[in-house]
């Protein structure tokens, strides 16, 4: 039995099964369907830490003890899955390695679209932190209301966050673009209608906005999903598949090859067969190819991505290792000339690896997902889409599926378009920069308190987008790495501090029905659990030490440092200072905010009740996350920093 | 003046033809349904007639006419049903009243 | 349970961790205690109040003083401790320095060869005991000392570098004298501050407390619940910060305390957020406080950008110049100990080619050393065969090593980030201490409780700023320590000058606060390491005597801060006057008082300079000038208070002393105020036991700096071998006296002046304003920094933040808009097509379907005969229609 | 030869002259017993073409069941109106014009026919159709026929008990069609009794 594909396929599904068994209740019973989803999250969540303890256990523990640079290879999701196709190769079930967190299944054989899952240190932490979110943000629905109706529709509400719970994790844990995609899509439309029915005044107008922008960039992602597709990757698989490929050409195609005997027909095959494939796996690697080879103006030998070439590469180098006798040697070096040289034909007509189409592809797949992070200028559906959305939606729009952005471009953009991602590296750090500036400006202008937040978001996600742009020659990839760990671990934070402010916001909005800054004041003497659980979530989002949101500010700030594109090093340098001196602002929205909420006096608010213990469930683990992951940063990175570091080292290796 | 197959078929035909004749005339139910029977029944001759005259198909010739008989007894059984209940709701047998179906 | 025998440096974690557990143990009770007032209520009326209702407790406050006073009690016992190993190695290398100059004095008497040489072998023995023995302290002090607590993240190295390790941040713990002096005097004076509390807060035990400053709804005073368990929550969070940042052995550490501290200090300021000013001045604290953190972060990057480590030692070891070579012998080298600069060049071709490094005291390039691990400090460094440097800087052609440490761009950094990265976090300590021109939220932090102001914002957290530059000495340049200096000058005179004019007595301390950490960044700024500290821990015990002092006339006079209010109060309150006085004579720097012979220290150093250095002689004029003002205004915020008339008999009528708990610390602090620096001979200013304490602590701290190890290698040309700041330390310590005499006199003018003025009245203070209403003005409104502010920074940043929130509304979003209307509009023109054209056609095909169906309908008859003719019809067509068919085919 | 071209013409001139009746006559009781007739000359026609058994059912189940049946219902309801109910002769112009259009067409097709289809097969030696002996396909051969044994003498089938060879049985057998059949019927008489059944509530209607 492959169990984790089962588990995988479980923490995916779990959701929606659920979400089928909501149809099962009566109308009336509306708490229960309440209860019902909040177990069926909670057994999400279960999963979800199973997996993570399995994963742990089977793959950080087993085959990257010492976080060297072979563990890091071995634990990658590339060594995983190169290990789980030659299984599944040699066809003994038996053999297949139930606990290597890979796991395809054929899907859509006909146009090699896998049901294909993995886990890896990227993928882990998002996960986990989405059935986190999704459990609270459900522990938080439960007094959802539609704004002008006042019923509360529960089971449709709840179907819908289950649904979006499952086009998350399907999400995150795809290694199919084609699958990724399809969940991706399934995340759109329960966002929509969360926003555009349980919304406030103006949510259909939030909702539309919102749909129509990640449409946009869902558009780009599939263009160049098409494109990808399209490409000969017929390099980048292994030899079987080429064969396997081959022979059923030779079926199917037989008469119009050239040559009389089998052999010379299936050479032939050989030659022109094309692998078409949605692999994220297969296209990273013809994008590390693309990077070398384009790198290295056009040098085939720089290529060390192409399993047949690094084979017949490796026999020669064994051959003469043992001193064999010229004839093999000389031999097996005409086989791998004849290997490179149609290699190289083939890098030279495909479309693929010209400058052009990786720049394309890269702006397409970087705007198709800078449209969820959000960057500037394609941000304005962030602070609508927050204000109206009701406030367990915002906790899951802030703390998930503005990672999935970030995620995207560090599963999908970087690493298919690595060549293009350098190029550009400059101008995506400096949208970065722009990011952390701009959204801090924005946020202290603000008077409504859900927009604030959702500005503030805008600067903090800048900060993951300048982390995984600062990228660094092989000389100082460490400094990359500490930028792309700050990145996901900014992330991560986000994710914590974003969804716990906007609980809060949601919290005190139930009690006082407006959201405008300059009408609190003084919330702290009749609500002092409440202001204190608020003090240190916003602490936190200011970036203290100590707490979560500083680790990965201070990370990617000092990866910037070092930024030097083009050899000009004052870039970098230009945008670590403003990224530092932006902690100025963020602390005057800040405590601003704080101000204008909690001190002072206002008689009308005397009487609050306090935060309920249910609604300090859902805080506290938010809470005490920060503090933690602030204080112990190992926690995460022991096990994230591994595949995180390891992406760098494939990525700033090309040089020759 | 030997009584080839052909004469069987077209007396086959001269009772379908009747059949249908009948009931595309009669107004009263109950012909209309004598009308099937007749068509039936020329159906019946043929297979028999077909039977004899092609002995690799004389069983089933017959076990088919067989069939088609019993099929007959039963459609019958149920047409008279029909009828009754049309007569019971319509009291009448006039199958011109049960225009429903009428565009 | 740690060995704290093998491992004493864990004591100081220990107290470290303690006010941290108190912390938490009153969050969680009081989150626990709000938590179940709601149902604490329910029980109703009787219950309630039988559990004690709202009133706080005073168990918090036991909690946290017992966790201080404990941390007090390691902190001391770490002191002795680490005292007795220091002392013993001190002690041994005084020894062995005796040895060495009595033999040599012998070898240069004897004549006979015999026991010349055998001199010699004991002096060869005695010098390199030195070594060994220091060698031995200092394998010592890591094994004992230092040491990692924990690991906050670690980038394993790419293969693709050869590097052995990683870059990682770290939490871990750092002893040196330094250190154990100021966990030792933080700890007292926050013990004596919480028990001053204990006292000060107890309006806050009652259950409803009114606030005289907030106006309530109905007209009266704003009520609200007493806060007492969170007042001491937020003080052992702020101990505990305090502490991490001494403990700490690396930057990033320091400035996550650095944070840490500003967020208590925030909260404390807001103490009473209910007040606007509160709530204002705490931001304000704490945003202009970020301004500095955001240098200390630039200075932070620099360092991980060039160094790789935020370890101090490992920041000091590659900035400066090993001391002993490989051999941990004593280097024989003028650079031993300094910065290096110089200048990165390609060496020549018969030589390997390469980048090399040429020395070059005024290169653009800093020298980077242990980057590799086989750089041996004689490869970097050789000596010719005589002994002589063979690199001369200032006599000779600069040379070029062939020896160099590695590719240049990764053992050089440039000099001038070096620069940077020290006015980066000199700017952090400009925030934290409050210094010129980030000194305006200080004396808005008065808002604060006045224990508060006594703790965080006197004695301990402002400064951390002094306290870090002390510890990162080792890597400021020259050019840093004269913009720290210039600062301190400024500062020192900025905010005397506008204590001479403030009224509130809180606000007048406040600015002498300011301005006596202007005179610690002055005295390290000039090269008084010795006298900024030491002045720094003097006047942590005066400081928070006159605060808790205030606090007392405060709590007497009902919370009236006014001095024009008050006067006359000495009957009324001795213990508290008298106190006071001794404060009032210690900042002052009066013969025999605490102040004075830390104050002494630094005119001292700042003459020196000025000598050294004719073109800053402000750096001595101003310091000198201001101990005279220091002394007025202190004593005019004495006599106001104390002496003369009640100006107020409101106040006077109910002025009371203090209790117990409230004069205890008082008198326990002007006791250290008076003697904490006294050395034997009292009278002389020199020979204070803290100083020289501090001065055992120099030698770590500052690394080689000040020369602990060129005074035993005469043979050096002599300004080569002369360490940093030499002349000026030379000519501080021969000019002491005249420094002393010159700032007594100083004082006496302010006594002086003081006393007419306010005590006998012989000149009139009204009088001086109305003759100077522009210089009044001008002082009151602090120089007007905060219009300044306001106008340069504030307003702009609001309305760059409007510009960009309208930019969204506007642009981004009007662009959309456009875009979406437009494209309506297009679906608009799109629908008319639709309905005018295509509809057009389809609903043709409709209506032609549907009159033919209309037709048709005829057909439909209903009567069963008609469909059967119908039906019969159909067959006949089909037999037509296939005869055709096959008559075709077989005609085909 | 000639008798049984005579019986045939005989049979053959009743039957259809019967049919055309069926059609002609107004009256609805008339009308069935012309039917009668009709269904006893193609029973007749039956017997004529061998096929004994057919003959005997047609007669059975016809004649005397569903004839009886038709004339039940003629008579529950052949109330005054309801026996003659005529047709406009508009009507049975078309009827007429149709079904003789139809009965052509059919006669036409027919007779294209292949030849050696309706002829007899020359080396046929059984006897001629109606003859005595020629009763290959009479009751007990088609019995025969439903276990699946064909093309054997009666004789043989008899002895067999209808357990013949192996190599006998390879065509189909249809006795599951049969009983298939006869669970129908059964279904069909139950759900022609439900559907005739007197309506209780309504008892009110005549």
């Amino acid at each position: 039995m492959e169990t984790d594909l089962i588990w995988m396929t479980l923490l995916v599904f779990v959701p929606s099964v659920f979400a089928l068994g909501l149809l099962l209740f009566p109308r009336k019973w509306e708490d229960a369907m309440c209860w019902w989803s909040l177990l069926g999250t909670a057994v999400t969540l279960g999963i979800s830490i199973a997996i993570f303890i399995n994963y742990k256990s089977g793959v950080v523990d087993r085959q990257g003890p010492n976080n060297t640079r072979a563990d890091r290879v071995a634990m990658s999701l590339d060594a995983r899955t190169a290990a789980m196709d030659e299984a599944a190769q040699e066809g003994s079930s038996a053999q297949f390695k139930q606990n290597d967190w890979v796991a395809r299944y054929p899907w859509i054989a006909r146009f090699n679209i896998d049901y294909f899952l993995g886990i890896d240190g990227i993928s882990l932490p998002l996960v986990l932190l989405t059935t986190l979110l999704s459990f609270l943000a459900m522990l938080a629905s439960f007094h959802i209301k539609r704004y002008d109706k006042g019923d509360r529709f529960v089971r449709g509400y709840c179907m819908l966050f289950l649904l979006l719970e499952t086009g998350m994790l399907g999400t995150f844990v795809a290694l199919d673009f084609f699958l990724f995609y399809i969940f991706w899509e399934v995340m759109l439309l329960p966002m929509y209608f969360l926003i555009g029915i349980w919304g406030g005044p103006r949510r259909e107008y939030a909702a539309i906005k919102f749909f129509l922008y990640t449409l946009l960039g869902s558009v780009f992602i599939l263009i160049a999903l098409l494109a990808f597709y399209f490409s000969n990757m017929r390099d980048f698989v292994s030899d079987k598949v080429v064969a396997a490929r081959a022979n059923r050409l030779v079926e199917t195609e037989g008469d119009r090859l050239p040559g009389q005997q089998p052999q010379e027909k299936l050479a032939a095959a050989k030659e022109v067969v094309r692998v078409n494939t949605f692999d994220l796996i297969v296209l990273a690697r013809a994008g590390r190819a693309a990077l070398q080879y384009l790198g290295n103006d056009r040098n085939v030998d720089a290529v060390t991505v192409a399993p047949a070439v690094e084979e017949a590469k490796a026999k020669v180098a064994a051959l003469k290792e043992a001193n064999a006798a010229a004839d093999d040697i000389s031999r097996a070096e005409k086989e791998l000339a004849a290997l490179k040289a149609g290699l190289n034909s083939r890098l030279e007509s495909e479309w693929f690896f010209t400058p052009a189409f990786q720049l394309t592809m890269f702006l397409f797949l970087l705007i198709g997902f800078a449209i969820k992070v959000p960057v500037f200028p394609f941000h304005t559906w962030l602070p609508d889409a927050h204000v109206e959305a009701p406030t367990p939606i915002s906790m899951i729009l802030a703390g998930v599926l503005l990672k999935l952005g970030g995620y995207g471009i560090i599963r999908i953009a970087y690493p298919i378009c690595p060549w293009a991602a350098e190029y550009l590296a400059a101008w995506v750090a400096a949208f970065g920069v722009f990011n952390i500036v701009y959204g801090a400006f924005a946020a202290m202008a603000q008077t409504d308190f859900k927009k604030l937040v959702a500005y503030s978001s805008v600067s903090h996600m800048g900060y993951v987008i300048l982390g995984i742009a600062v990228w660094n020659s092989a000389a100082n990839s460490d400094a990359w790495s500490w930028g792309m760990n700050g990145a996901m671990y900014q992330m991560i934070g986000h994710g914590i501090t974003s969804a716990g402010m906007f609980f809060l916001v949601g919290v005190i909005y139930d009690r006082a029905h407006h959201r405008n800054l300059d009408n609190f004041r003084g919330l702290f003497e009749p609500m002092p659990l409440y202001g204190g659980v608020s003090a240190i979530i916003f602490f936190a989002a200011m970036g203290l030490p100590g707490m979560c949101g500083f680790i990965g500010e201070v990370m990617v700030v000092f990866s910037a440092w070092k930024f030097a594109p083009g050899g000009h090093q004052w870039i970098g340098i230009t945008f670590a200072i403003l990224a530092a001196l932006t902690v100025v602002l963020t602390a005057a929205y800040i405590l601003w905010t704080l101000q204008r909420v909690f001190m002072g006096t206002n008689p009308a608010y005397k009487n609050y009740p306090d935060i309920t213990v249910w609604e300090l469930c859902c805080a506290i683990p938010l809470v005490i996350l920060a503090v933690v992951l602030g204080v112990f940063p190992p926690l995460v990175l022991n096990w994230m920093e591994p595949s995180v570091t390891h992406l760098v080292d494939t990525l700033v290796s090309f040089r020759m | 003046m030997t009584i080839t197959l052909n004469h069987y078929l077209l007396l086959g035909a001269i009772l379908f033809v009747c059949g249908a004749v009948c009931m595309a005339t009669k107004r009263n139910a109950i012909g209309v349904l004598m009308g099937v029977e007749l068509v039936l029944n020329a159906a019946t001759v043929n297979f028999v007639a077909f039977a004899h005259y092609n002995p690799s198909f004389e069983i089933e010739g017959q076990i088919f006419a067989m069939f088609v008989i019993v099929m007959a007894a039963a459609e019958a059984a149920i047409a008279l049903a029909i009828v009754l209940n049309f007569y019971n709701n319509h009291a009448t047998v006039d199958i011109d009243t049960a225009e429903e179906l009428k565009g | 349970m740690p060995d704290f025998f093998a491992r004493p440096g864990l004591l100081f974690v220990l107290a470290t961790i303690l006010p941290l557990v108190s912390f938490l143990l009153i969050l969680l009770a009081s989150g626990a205690w709000c938590l179940a007032r709601k149902y604490r209520e329910t029980l109703g009326e009787g219950p309630y109040r039988f559990f004690g209702g709202d009133k706080p407790g005073k168990l918090p406050a036991y909690v946290a003083l017992a966790a201080i006073f404990l941390a007090f009690v390691c902190c001391a016992t770490g002191f002795v401790l680490y005292y007795l190993d220091h002392h013993k190695y001190l002690h041994d290398v005084e020894h062995a320095e005796h040895q060495i100059e009595e033999l040599e004095h012998q070898l240069h008497e004897t004549e006979d060869e015999a026991t010349k040489k055998q001199l010699e072998t004991n002096l060869n023995d005695y010098k390199k005991g030195i070594p060994s023995r220091e060698r031995e302290w200092q394998r010592l002090r890591k094994e004992k000392w230092q040491g990692t607590l924990f690991t906050l993240a670690s980038i394993r190295p790419s293969a693709l570098v050869d590097k052995e390790r990683g870059t990682k941040l770290e939490i871990g713990y750092y002893i040196d004298s330094l250190a154990t002096v100021m966990f030792v005097m933080v700890t007292f004076i926050a013990t004596l501050i919480h028990l001053f509390s204990i006292g000060y807060m107890s309006e806050e035990e009652e259950e409803i407390v009114e606030d005289h400053y907030v106006h309530g709804e109905d007209g009266g005073h704003y009520k609200r619940r007493g806060r007492f368990g969170r007042f001491f929550m937020y003080l052992s969070l702020f101990c505990f910060s305090m502490l991490n940042l001494i403990l700490a052995d690396n930057l990033f550490q320091v400035f996550v305390s650095w944070e840490l501290v500003g967020v208590c200090s925030f909260l404390l300021i807001g103490f009473y957020f209910e007040r606007q000013s509160a709530s204002n001045a705490a931001n304000k604290a704490f945003i202009t406080n970020r301004v500095g953190d955001a240098g200390f972060i630039l200075g932070l990057l620099i360092v991980f950008g060039y160094i790789g480590t935020f370890n101090f030692e490992g920041i000091f070891t590659q900035l400066r110049a090993p001391i002993r070579d490989a051999h941990n012998s004593v280097k024989t080298s003028p650079v031993a100990g300094r910065i290096v600069r110089g200048e990165v060049l390609p060496l020549p071709e018969e030589e390997g080619g390469g980048p090399g490094f040429r020395f070059d005291e005024k290169g653009s390039q800093v020298l980077l050393f242990g980057r590799r691990p086989h750089v041996d400090v004689e490869d970097v460094l050789p000596t010719e065969a005589d002994g002589s440097p063979r690199f001369l800087t200032d006599h000779g052609e600069p040379q070029t090593l062939t020896n160099n440490p590695g590719p240049a761009d990764k053992s050089t950094m440039p000099y001038w980030m070096l620069v940077a990265a020290g006015l980066g976090i000199f700017l952090g300590c400009v925030g934290k201490s409050a210094q010129f021109p980030l000194q305006v939220w200080l004396p808005d932090a008065m808002e604060g409780p006045t224990p508060v102001s006594a703790l965080i914002h006197a004695a301990t957290m402002v400064a951390a700023g002094v306290y870090l530059v002390g510890r990162c000495y080792p890597m400021f340049t020259p050019d840093v320590l004269l913009v720290i200096a210039y600062t301190g000058a400024i500062t020192l005179f900025v905010a005397a000058s506008i204590a001479i004019v403030m009224t509130d007595i809180k606000k007048v301390l406040a600015y002498s606060t300011v301005s006596q950490l202007g005179y610690m960044m002055l005295a390290l700024g000039v090269g008084g390491w010795v006298a900024g500290l030491f002045h720094l821990v003097t006047h942590a015990f005066f400081k928070a005597l006159l605060f808790l002092g205030s606090g007392s006339v405060i709590y007497g006079c009902h919370h009236e801060q006014d001095m024009s209010k008050m006067g006359g109060l000495y009957p009324k309150m001795k213990i508290t006057a008298l106190t006071m006085l001794a404060g009032v004579l210690a900042i002052a720097g009066i013969p025999l008082f605490s102040g004075w012979y830390s104050k002494d220290s630094i005119l001292a150093h700042a003459i020196g300079f000025a000598y050294v250095h004719p073109q800053h002689i402000l750096l001595f004029l101003l310091p000198l000038f201001t101990a005279g003002i220091t002394t007025f205004y202190m004593f005019r915020m004495w006599f106001l208070t104390f002496t003369g008339e009640p100006r107020d008999e409101h106040v006077y009528e109910h002025a009371h002393e203090s209790p117990w708990t409230m004069t205890t610390p008082l008198i326990l602090l002007a006791i250290c105020s008076i003697a904490i620096a006294w050395g034997w001979p009292v009278w002389d200013a020199k020979s204070s036991w803290l100083e020289h304490k501090l001065h055992t602590a120099q030698h770590h701290a500052v690394k080689a700096d000040f020369g602990h190890v060129a005074s035993h290698h005469e043979t050096w040309p002599a300004e080569a071998a002369k360490p940093l700041r030499f002349n000026e330390r030379h000519w501080a310590h021969e000019l002491h006296d005249h420094a002393g005499f010159l700032a007594l006199f100083m004082v006496a003018i302010g006594i002086v002046f003081a006393v007419l003025t306010y005590y006998s009245r012989v000149l009139d203070p009204a009088e001086a304003k109305e003759q100077f209403p522009g210089v009044h003005a001008f002082l009151v409104n602090k120089w007007y920094f905060d219009h300044l502010y306001s106008v340069c920074l504030v307003r702009p940043a609001i309305i760059v933040a409007r510009a960009f929130r309208s930019f969204d509304l506007n642009c981004i979003d009007g662009l959309i808009h456009a875009v979406s209307r437009g494209t309506v509009q297009l679906a608009r023109g799109n629908g008319r097509f639709d309905n005018g054209f295509i509809d057009w056609l389809v609903n043709l095909t409709a209506n032609v379907t549907y009159s033919v169906g209309a037709r048709l309908r005829a057909v439909q008859t209903g009567f069963l005969r008609s469909y059967v003719l119908f039906l019969v019809l159909a067959a006949i067509g089909c037999f037509v229609v296939l005869s055709y068919f096959v008559a075709m085919a077989t005609a085909g | 030869m000639i008798l049984q071209a005579v019986l045939f013409y005989i049979l053959a001139i009743l039957t259809a002259v019967s049919a055309v009746a069926v059609v002609v006559t107004q009256n609805i009781v008339r009308a069935a017993t012309w039917l009668l007739f009709a269904l006893a000359g193609t029973a007749g026609i039956f017997f004529h073409l061998g096929a004994d058994f057919i003959g005997a059912t047609q007669l059975l189940i016809y004649v005397g069941g569903t004839l009886v049946l038709v004339v039940f219902g003629v008579m529950l309801t052949a109330q005054g109106p309801f026996v003659n109910l005529r047709i406009s002769a508009a009507e049975w112009a078309i009827s007429l014009a149709v079904g003789l259009l139809l009965y052509g067409v059919l006669a036409v097709s027919l007779l294209q026919v292949d030849p050696p289809l309706i002829t007899t097969p020359v080396e046929d030696s059984r006897p001629a159709p109606g003859m005595p002996g020629r009763s290959l396909a009479g009751s007990k051969h088609l019995g025969a026929a439903m276990l699946g044994d064909r093309h054997t003498t009666p004789d043989a089938t008899l002895s067999a008990g209808g357990v013949v060879g192996d190599q006998k049985r390879t065509k189909m057998h249809y006795l599951l069609p049969f009983e298939i059949v006869s669970v129908h019927l059964l279904v069909v008489l139950i759900g022609a009794a439900y559907l005739a059944r007197a309506k209780r509530k309504r008892g009110v209607t005549p």
